[in-house]
């Protein structure tokens, strides 16, 4: 799947299209922040530009220390840190979803990129497929 | 003291039958009685035997199957709500002409009546949904 | 004993919290669950709103669901007490009766 | 099952509890109204003490004029004039809820008492069951 | 052309429009489906937010969501387009691209 | 133009699969190709042919198994969330060494990649969710 699909050469954007990936949404409550990184994970072999960006309740993704022992259910926080290996390196958090909630960049498990709130909506319009869970 | 819990949200999408049963241990540890654990909504979806999750993942379905063995729990999926969703059993299947079931082990289907009678047989009612 | 409510919405994102504080009589305790126990943390953009009800309620937060989410017993607002499941299921029995605010 | 069952008998509170059921969601959008309303018409053969109280996007379910034929869904809001039959007849809206969305009883599809949110919270602290979905 | 933002929750209870207006850039089109329909009416607590919204957006609404939540045309804040789900179809095409709020 | 849809959603609980249904018709009418419809999360189990919905209301699944019928349309749902709730095909039942399948006709079971492909693919990308 990881190969040139015939159908690339005739985009007309060519063959590498701009993908982003909206994280609003808090871990564990519900499993849209889990099954939205497993398609981040499974787009890396397509060699897409890929963007990932946490708003909202998404930045709680990425906070560290999460420990699911005593609610069952399993950790995969840490695969945010894999994203470097799979050439996914564009993340971004929102300045005003991180201070509302009265984290700052050293509460998250993965280096990002900190954007206010007009440069997020900048760089949405700058993609091609956008993706919510 | 008697309590009865109604899931609301299938499983994984929501937490709700991830608290439930974590609920329902720590009440069972405790010496109390548990009624009935009624599943409606897309709770009904957790009485599937076809689900595979990952195997370094909790399966929800098995886990409500165990307790339900180890301390002889009533699980009631509700019947309307179950056909909706496609969740049959044997006796179902055959009323509604479908060439298979998916019940899984430890669940029966029943009435919206039994989550009635779980209302007033029991003392508290617990509810985990969206 | 009063009601025992219960929140388990984010309220950053839904109005559960708000609708649960707007119908608790003086008395009512209310337990943070799953994504509601992000209103138990310190220095949000809802945490007066949680201190200002401690005057009417006792809150309580579910430490497993608190854990899950990268925080511990640090970051929980002073004045709200950290439960287990054992602890939730005493609440239930110890207040009259229970509703969820799904 | 409208019987007396055997553990009635048993009930330290009698055989009639005090059932509320909470209707705080908009129809259409999610299930929610109409499964409730389900329970409701089940419920009503068990000869309770039924109480159904509408608040926050609930008001809409009881919104006069639903008309679902462009969305392929059934409309099941005429089922709430049929409540009266089952002896159902404690209905409740939210004076705040109400006032806040523009709607008045004149919106409504069936008679209900208008109540403030104080009368609400008293009223949840008389019953026995409060189910929502 | 910017981008169709579609909004499908109600914004008495979620944030999402409140979201999608945060993040909209002058010019981008806003869409209120499914739930999201009732940020549309006029002479509610959140109109005054949409009828604001207008100076910088195109904002339109689910004419079949519309009908079936007990609304009509009339009961839509002035400035608003109305479309059917044809409608639906070629806003999608027109903007450059769709988000949505879930 | 050439679209795709997500849908993320179970059939009833939420409008989503209703919508998506209703979207699609109204861009077929226009005579716009629709490269693929893929189910995520919860919206795998809009592929189950074990549904029964009251005789009164639709049956999502059906429509879509006409639609799909009428069109050629291709409908996937997503193998790793459709494993974690119980949607199988023959093919993943004896994989998975379960006794039954009860995914609907007109629905396949196909990998992420099948989405990634539609968002390269397709002009636009709509999604229906909660």
């Amino acid at each position: 799947m990881a190969e040139p699909e015939p159908w690339e050469d005739d985009e007309p954007q060519g063959p590498v299209r701009k993908f982003m990936y909206v994280n609003r949404r808090a871990p564990y409550g519900t499993i849209y922040a889990l099954e939205s990184l497993e398609v981040v994970l499974i787009a890396a072999a397509f060699e897409q530009d890929v963007t990932l960006v946490f708003m909202d309740d998404g930045v709680y993704q990425i906070k560290k220390e999460q420990n699911t022992d005593a609610i069952g259910v399993k950790n995969f926080s840490p695969t945010y840190r894999a994203l470097e290996g799979y050439d996914v390196e564009k993340l971004y958090v929102e300045k005003e979803s991180l201070e509302s909630r009265g984290l700052t960049t050293d509460d998250l498990i993965v280096p990002v990129q900190v954007i206010d709130k007009d440069q997020v909506a900048e760089l949405m319009e700058e993609q091609e497929v956008i993706l919510s869970f | 003291m008697k309590l009865s819990i109604l899931v609301n949200e299938g499983p994984y999408q929501h937490q709700a039958a991830d608290s439930a049963m974590q609920f329902t241990k720590a009440a069972l540890e405790k010496g109390h009685e548990i009624f009935r654990v009624f599943f409606y909504n897309d709770g009904v979806n957790v009485g599937t035997r076809f689900g595979v999750p990952p195997q370094d993942d909790r399966n929800i379905t098995e886990q409500w199957t165990a307790l339900a063995k180890a301390h002889d729990l009533d699980l009631v999926v509700c019947i309307a709500a179950a056909q909706r969703r496609g969740i049959l059993d044997e006796n179902e299947a055959k009323r509604q002409g479908k060439d298979g079931n998916n019940i899984a082990d430890g669940f029966r289907i029943s009435g919206l009546g039994q989550l009635i009678e779980a209302g007033i047989q029991s003392e508290r009612m617990v509810i985990f949904g969206d | 004993m009063a009601m025992l409510h219960t929140v388990n919405k984010s309220p950053f994102e839904r109005r559960a919290l708000d609708s649960a504080l707007r119908h608790a009589v003086k008395g009512a305790g209310i337990l943070l669950i799953e994504d509601g126990v992000y209103a138990a943390f310190d220095g949000t953009v809802v945490s007066a709103k949680v201190k200002a009800a401690l005057t009417d309620h006792k809150i309580y937060v579910l430490g497993p669901d608190v854990n899950a989410r990268g925080m511990t017993e640090k970051n929980v607002i002073d004045g709200l007490e950290v439960v287990d499941y054992g602890g939730f299921v005493d609440l239930v029995t110890e207040y009259d009766k229970v509703q969820a605010w799904l």
